[in-house]
């Protein structure tokens, strides 16, 4: 639906958008439909300065260093920075030190421009902007680069000397894997961009930068392949992020709820990874991409819920035992949800199912215990997820006094006072080892659990199927960027079914998921960026 | 809100789970005792034919609900009142299934559980279906409906050691009277009551494989009645089949060594539901187009409301409610599911003669 | 009694908070409202125990009457 | 655009509303495991002025836990596993509820291993009281049914000893074996209910007696008349009949030879019980069994290298089997008049013109036609060895 509506006017938007990036980041100066701000650039480095001074009032880490110089000491340059963000010794390199000796050594003819001079043929850094006014010149300090401005100009040169910043690039944590890249995103949003362009060595491969948060102006980009990624897809995620209003932008998870289709639905709908080899295989098969500076992880989307069980492992292993471990994640998903539900409805209502024998030890199991089944699980499974968040929040260290308390606390303690039965510490376990097989959906996992414990209590077995019924109605509803939620099982694409919770051998996956795009499906073809061009 | 679309496999799951509704609790062919696979047959390929005149009237008619046809081809009173009294069909066909539903529930699990609480929380689910769009539901049949060909398969198989292979001989031992009427009353349920369809047909976005797609359906569920009906009379044998209230069910409490019972619930669940999220939405949708109103969603709350209560009010218990269905439900759906349709055909053959329409008028 | 009427009340608040958000026409009231007082008079009948005769009764007399049913 | 704003509301909407409803919606049926007593057996007879005498064996589940585990440790007074309770009640279901002012919970019938009926009850007709078992939700269709001859059910479930904590698992499991022995036929509720309903067969059942204090034996089948019980059939009679159904999976026939005995194991039998018909009139009950066997026990001396030492076994085992079908046979007819082997079904089946006519006094006919039983034997392996020991040549 929401395809359709964006789809007509999607060539004029993204001229739009395009114009808009380009006067944002790499303004020429010349574009009249600039009137982000007024002020000018003052023609004095003075001016300049108290100006700078003005904005940056307060502010210990702006450094500048004004160099007077040429035959009389009457051409002044101002070089403003934020300290620590650029490399100095770089800037002392390539900026100061040619400038001064190039001013100082040569006679400059009436009516040559010393700007352009020194543009062109003086400063040795290959990443020169520049900057038209005083709100891009500030915007272009704050982010780091080195601004440099000349006496008698109304322009600034600004200057990419960024020190490489952050941490190095590591095994993520969140994602463990057996096999595949050990590379994971940093925070740092030109290592990342890196990261996948080295990956994929493709001139469609297109990364658009633009900048939310009134406060924060923090760089985002969004990035897809052209002709691969749907179109509308990518339009639609330019519409919605354009579309955010706020101040702050911390981390994609912050953009992650702005921009999903059923803001108040418990599944997600925007993928996340600090992978970088499962970022760039989600690319190739069609979807979008948005990183954002200040976080490791990067959203993808559409985000469909068949990916919640895929693993990057499955794409490198054997296929059928990547299916069987497909097979075994959505069963987990299943078990981790209704099991205590499943319980109560068996101890409470459904005694007629139960075999003999077992019936004899679950009564027995359940002789004494002075909570109603229902009760109990609940008491069980929130003393768990209490674990699990301490176990979260406390320092690696701790965590492991910590488990040795819960197995102890759970497991035996409460046994043996009669607060809890043998049979719910197993159900709660198996649960708990359940929830942690599918993480994305373990927050959904984790709040559904007691809605299904509740439905089970009320009504067995018939709680628990309509709650699952409503449930399926609401998967069945999402969308992800337009794209059905529980695709490619409903609707059933069957060319998709090939990587959903069967997988088949690599070499057999030789189209792209239909269900993000219909046009060029093909791996095998158009790989090549010009052949794609051609197609698209 | 845009065209809402459903696929051909959406459209055969949706048909399926419908025909299967409630017949996965009623026996449907349960008057003709041992012939009752004879009248299943019999009533299964009328029913199939009388499926194929909904498809044709579809198909003669693209893109048109039944309100439009019959506005079309009735005139706007008479067009007007046949299609107020097809709401109020659609309307009681649902509150039966619930009702169905409701009596399932409470003489096999929960006995002590008020019917109307049973039946009011499957509505709320069912609503929340219904609002969310007849493309929500088709997909929702992809998810679900295959459940119950495996859950019959498991209860069938678990089966396989008490059957009695020859329980449905003599054959026509009480002459071909009862099994023809046992076959009409086939006919008209679950056959006959898919003329909920036409308000859905217009949706499916290949026309051409309308017909495919409803003639497979009809033919599935035919098979599918007739292996149940084998595999209920030889594990059950005739004598307690003819005194059964619900025998599916009973059938699923023979099997040894263990109880999948609350398999036969979900069962009805998924049939069930499919069955009455058709109805209420050919309800309001109909109603809407008759008063004009866009959005069918303002009075899916209300209708299904009705239908709830009319669902307990309409029977003073479960064997008024069968008696009533074996005894007047037949003659009562002729005209709505066969006159009614045969008429439409027939006026719209006539009518759209000369203009030749085919299934390429879409798009 | 009391928890029909709240239901009820539930259904038909929040249902008609919805029709004022989206503006709606007033035949959809109009609808609506009927549907809903004949559901409401019908329940609490039932719910006071005086069932009135049903829809199905009426369509056997009416058969009965036809002659369709003996 | 309004989608969202719809959405959201929709999914509020029916949350509030499943909640108030859930809400409103108390506990029915929500009985946890511990509020339920735990029926094992029950036992069904009628008292002398007519009433129905409910026996329930109820199980401790944690009485059974510390006797299995071993956890009741240094002797000490043990729980008991079982309790067993007798009420009387006009009808079953008033037995059942009336129960409950002698025992502190509800019972639960489900896992109700067996179900005991007593001679006095069949003496009057079962039918009435069953029906309380077809109807309820919670009976187990598969329950095995025994009679109880010369005691009251209550005695035998009274029983307890060391075999298993549960005496209703006891007598279930003993009953098992013996159906795998062919000498006592394992009546579930649900076929019970099937012979009833169509009047094409008579029921038999198996029986159950005691044996000493603590055991039970159960060999032998009731044969049922018209709902009545007829009398009884020995345990080799049992087996005939057993043959002629086709329902014996392991059993052995000792068939005497020259220098004494041998145990054939069957392994594998088929049987079929038809009628021939001539001129629109039955002439012949046949039955026609296959019976493949192995040679299980050689007590005596003798050859058995060959295949015509084979042949004669077969023979003499054909003989054997023949004879306890032919006994079963008459003593159903000849004495009882009634047909347990399901001829009528046959007859219903096949014949159903000539059914209709008969339907009532099938027993009566079926008591006076003759019978041609054929038995076809196959004995295939020896075992280990081929001949017995050889001490005389």
């Amino acid at each position: 639906m929401v395809i359709m509506k964006t789809g007509d006017n999607n060539m004029t938007e993204r001229k739009r958008i395009r114009k808009r990036i380009k006067v944002r980041n790499q303004s020429t100066g010349h574009d009249n439909t600039h009137t982000d701000s007024c002020e000018p650039i003052p023609e004095t480095v003075e001016a300049v300065k108290e100006r700078l001074g003005e904005i940056f009032f307060g502010c210990s880490d702006f450094l500048h260093r004004e160099v007077s110089c040429g035959k009389n000491g009457l051409i002044k340059i101002l070089v403003a920075y934020i300290d620590g963000f650029v490399d100095k010794k770089v800037l002392n390199r390539d900026v100061i030190h040619p400038v001064l000796d190039f001013l100082s050594n040569t006679e400059l003819h009436v009516g040559s421009s010393i700007y352009e001079l020194l543009k062109e043929c003086v400063i040795v850094n290959n990443d020169i902007k520049e900057a038209n006014d005083m709100q891009q010149a500030v915007d272009n300090i704050i982010s780091g680069e080195a601004l440099l401005f000349i006496d008698g100009e109304n322009k600034a040169l600004v200057i990419g000397v960024k020190a490489p910043q952050g941490r190095q690039v590591e095994e993520p944590d969140t994602e463990a894997s057996l096999r595949g890249a050990r590379e994971g995103f940093v925070e740092n949003l030109l290592t990342n961009t890196v990261l996948i362009r080295k990956r994929i060595k493709n001139p469609n491969l297109k990364l658009e930068m633009m900048r939310l948060g009134k406060q924060t102006k923090t760089d985002i980009c969004i990035c897809y392949i052209k002709g691969i990624a749907n179109d509308k897809i990518v339009s639609e995620v330019r519409k919605r992020l354009r579309k955010i209003k706020t101040d702050a932008i911390l981390d994609t998870g912050i953009i992650e709820q702005y921009i999903s289709d059923i803001r108040l639905s418990l599944f997600p709908t925007v993928g996340n990874t600090e992978k970088c080899d499962k970022l760039v295989a989600k690319l190739l098969e069609g979807r979008v991409a948005i990183l954002c500076d200040g976080t490791p992880y990067v959203l993808t989307v559409p985000y469909l819920f068949i990916e919640s069980i895929q693993a990057t492992d499955d794409y490198y292993d054997h296929a059928y035992f990547a299916t069987f471990m497909r097979l075994l994640r959505l069963t987990a998903l299943l078990i981790s949800n209704i099991l205590p539900g499943m319980y109560v409805a068996l101890v409470s209502f459904h005694h007629t199912v139960i075999p003999f024998k077992l019936m004899i030890t679950l009564a027995a199991s359940r002789q004494g215990i002075p909570f109603s089944p229902f009760t109990e699980a609940i008491l069980m499974i929130i003393a768990f997820e209490f674990l699990r968040e301490a176990g979260v929040r406390m320092p690696r260290s701790i965590g492991q006094a910590l488990s040795i308390v819960g197995a102890i606390v759970l497991g035996e303690a409460s046994v043996a006072a009669g607060i809890a039965s043998n049979l719910m510490v197993i159900i709660v376990a198996i649960t708990a080892i359940c929830s942690f097989i599918v993480p994305p959906l373990i927050r959904a996992t984790m709040l559904l659990r007691f809605v299904f414990l509740a439905a089970a209590n009320f009504l067995g077995f018939l709680g628990v199927t309509l709650v699952a019924v409503a449930v399926f109605i609401h998967l069945c509803r999402l969308r992800s960027f337009g794209v059905p939620y529980m695709a490619p099982i409903s609707p059933l694409t069957l060319s998709d079914i090939k990587d959903s919770f069967v997988l088949v051998p690599i070499w057999a996956m030789v189209t792209r998921p239909r269900i993000l795009w219909q046009k060029n499906v093909s791996r095998r073809k158009g790989t090549n960026g010009q052949e794609a061009k051609a197609k698209s | 809100m845009g065209k809402v679309r459903i696929s051909s496999i959406q459209l055969f799951l949706l048909l399926s789970g419908f025909l299967f509704g409630s017949t996965v609790i009623l026996a449907p062919a349960k008057g003709a005792k041992n012939d009752a696979w004879l009248a299943i047959l019999i009533g299964g390929a009328c029913g199939v034919l009388l499926m194929g005149v909904y498809a044709a009237i579809a198909l003669l008619n693209p893109s048109k609900t039944l309100v439009d046809i019959l506005e079309e081809k009735l005139g706007k009173v008479a067009g007007t009142i046949v299609a107020i009294l097809y709401v109020w069909y659609f309307i009681h066909l649902a509150s039966l299934v619930f009702r169905d539903f409701g009596e399932f529930i409470c003489s096999v699990t929960f006995p002590e559980m008020p019917m109307v609480v049973v039946i009011g929380l499957f509505a709320a689910v069912l609503l929340y279906a219904v609002n969310s769009g007849i493309e929500v539901v088709g997909r929702l049949s992809e998810l679900l409906v295959p459940l119950i060909p495996v859950i019959m398969l498991i209860i069938s198989l678990s089966l396989f050691t008490v059957h009695d292979f020859t329980a449905f001989l003599p054959i026509l031992e009480n002459g071909i009277t009862p099994v023809l009427k046992t076959a009409l009353s086939f006919i008209t349920f679950p056959f006959g009551e898919t003329v909920a369809f036409l308000m859905l047909f217009p949706h499916l976005n290949q026309k051409e494989k309308l017909k495919n797609v409803v003639l497979i359906s009809a033919i599935v569920s035919t098979l599918m009645q007739v292996l149940i009906f084998f595999r209920d009379i030889s594990v059950l044998g005739s004598g307690l089949m003819d005194r059964a209230t619900f025998i599916p069910h009973l059938t699923s409490l023979i099997i040894p060594e263990f109880n999948i019972e609350p398999l036969v619930d979900i069962n009805l669940l998924i049939g069930g539901g499919i069955k009455i999220s058709v109805c209420l939405y050919a309800a309001s949708r109909a109603l809407c187009q008759i008063a004009g109103i866009n959005d069918y969603r303002n009075l899916t709350g209300a209708i299904s409301t009705f239908c709830v209560v009319l669902s307990i009010w309409v029977h003073e218990s479960v064997l008024d409610l069968f008696s009533w269905t074996e005894k007047v439900w037949s003659y009562y759906s002729l005209p709505f599911q066969v006159f009614v349709p045969l008429l439409l055909l027939l006026l719209s053959l006539k009518k759209s003669k000369p203009s030749n329409a085919g299934t390429a008028n879409e798009k | 009694m009391l928890i029909v009427l709240a239901v009820f009340a539930v259904l038909i608040i929040s249902d008609f908070l919805r029709f004022i958000r989206n503006k709606e026409p007033a035949k959809v009231f109009v609808i609506y409202t009927c549907l809903m007082a004949t559901s409401l008079s019908i329940s609490l009948l039932l719910a006071a125990g005086r069932r009135p005769s049903s829809p199905a009764q009426w369509i056997e007399a009416v058969f009965k009457m036809i002659g369709v049913l003996e | 655009m309004y989608g969202k704003i719809k959405k959201r509301s929709g999914i509020v909407r029916i949350a509030f509303l499943l909640m108030i409803l859930l809400l409103l919606t108390g506990c029915w049926n929500n009985r946890d495991l511990t509020e339920i007593n735990i029926v094992a057996g029950i036992g069904l007879d009628r008292t002398e002025d007519g009433k129905v005498l409910l026996t329930v064996q109820v199980v401790e589940p944690a009485a059974i836990q510390t006797v299995s585990s071993g956890k009741g440790k240094g002797g000490g007074a043990q729980p008991k596993p079982v309790f067993v309770e007798s009420f009387e009640g006009e009808t079953v279901f008033e037995a059942i509820r009336g129960i409950l002012s002698i025992v502190d919970k509800r019972l639960f019938f489900s896992t109700a291993q067996v179900l005991i009926l007593g001679e006095r009850l069949l003496q009057k007709g079962m039918v009435e009281v069953l029906d309380f078992f077809q109807r309820e939700n919670d009976i187990n269709y598969g329950m095995n049914i025994l009679v109880a001859k010369g005691v009251t059910p209550g005695e035998i479930l009274e029983i307890e000893n060391d075999m298993d904590s549960i005496p209703a698992v006891y007598i279930k499991e003993t009953a098992e074996n013996t159906v795998s022995r062919g000498t006592v036929k394992k009546t579930t509720l649900i076929d019970l209910i099937k012979d009833i309903d169509s009047g094409e067969r008579q029921p038999a059942i198996g029986q159950i007696t005691k044996a000493g204090d603590k055991e039970i034996r159960t060999e032998g089948v009731a044969v049922i008349k018209d709902e009545k019980l007829a009398g009884w059939l020995d345990p080799y009679e049992t087996r005939g009949y057993m043959f002629a159904i086709g329902e014996v999976k392991s059993a052995i026939v000792n068939i005497p030879v020259d220098k004494g005995k041998i145990a054939m194991e069957i392994i594998r039998s088929k049987g079929k019980a038809k009628v021939r018909f001539e001129n629109g009139e039955p002439s012949t009950l046949t039955i026609k069994v296959e019976v493949e066997a192995n040679v299980g026990a050689y007590e005596g001396r003798g050859r058995l290298d060959s295949q015509d030492d084979l042949s004669i076994l077969k023979e003499i085992l054909k003989n054997e089997i023949k004879k306890e079908i032919t006994q079963a046979l008459e003593k159903a007819q000849k004495e009882y008049s009634s047909d347990i082997f399901g001829f009528g079904s046959y007859v219903h089946k096949y014949h159903p013109e000539y059914w209709k006519k008969v339907k009532k006094d099938w027993n009566d006919i079926f008591s006076k036609l003759p019978a041609d039983i054929q038995v076809d034997v196959k004995v295939m392996r020896t075992g280990i060895i081929k001949s017995p020991v050889k001490k005389d040549e």
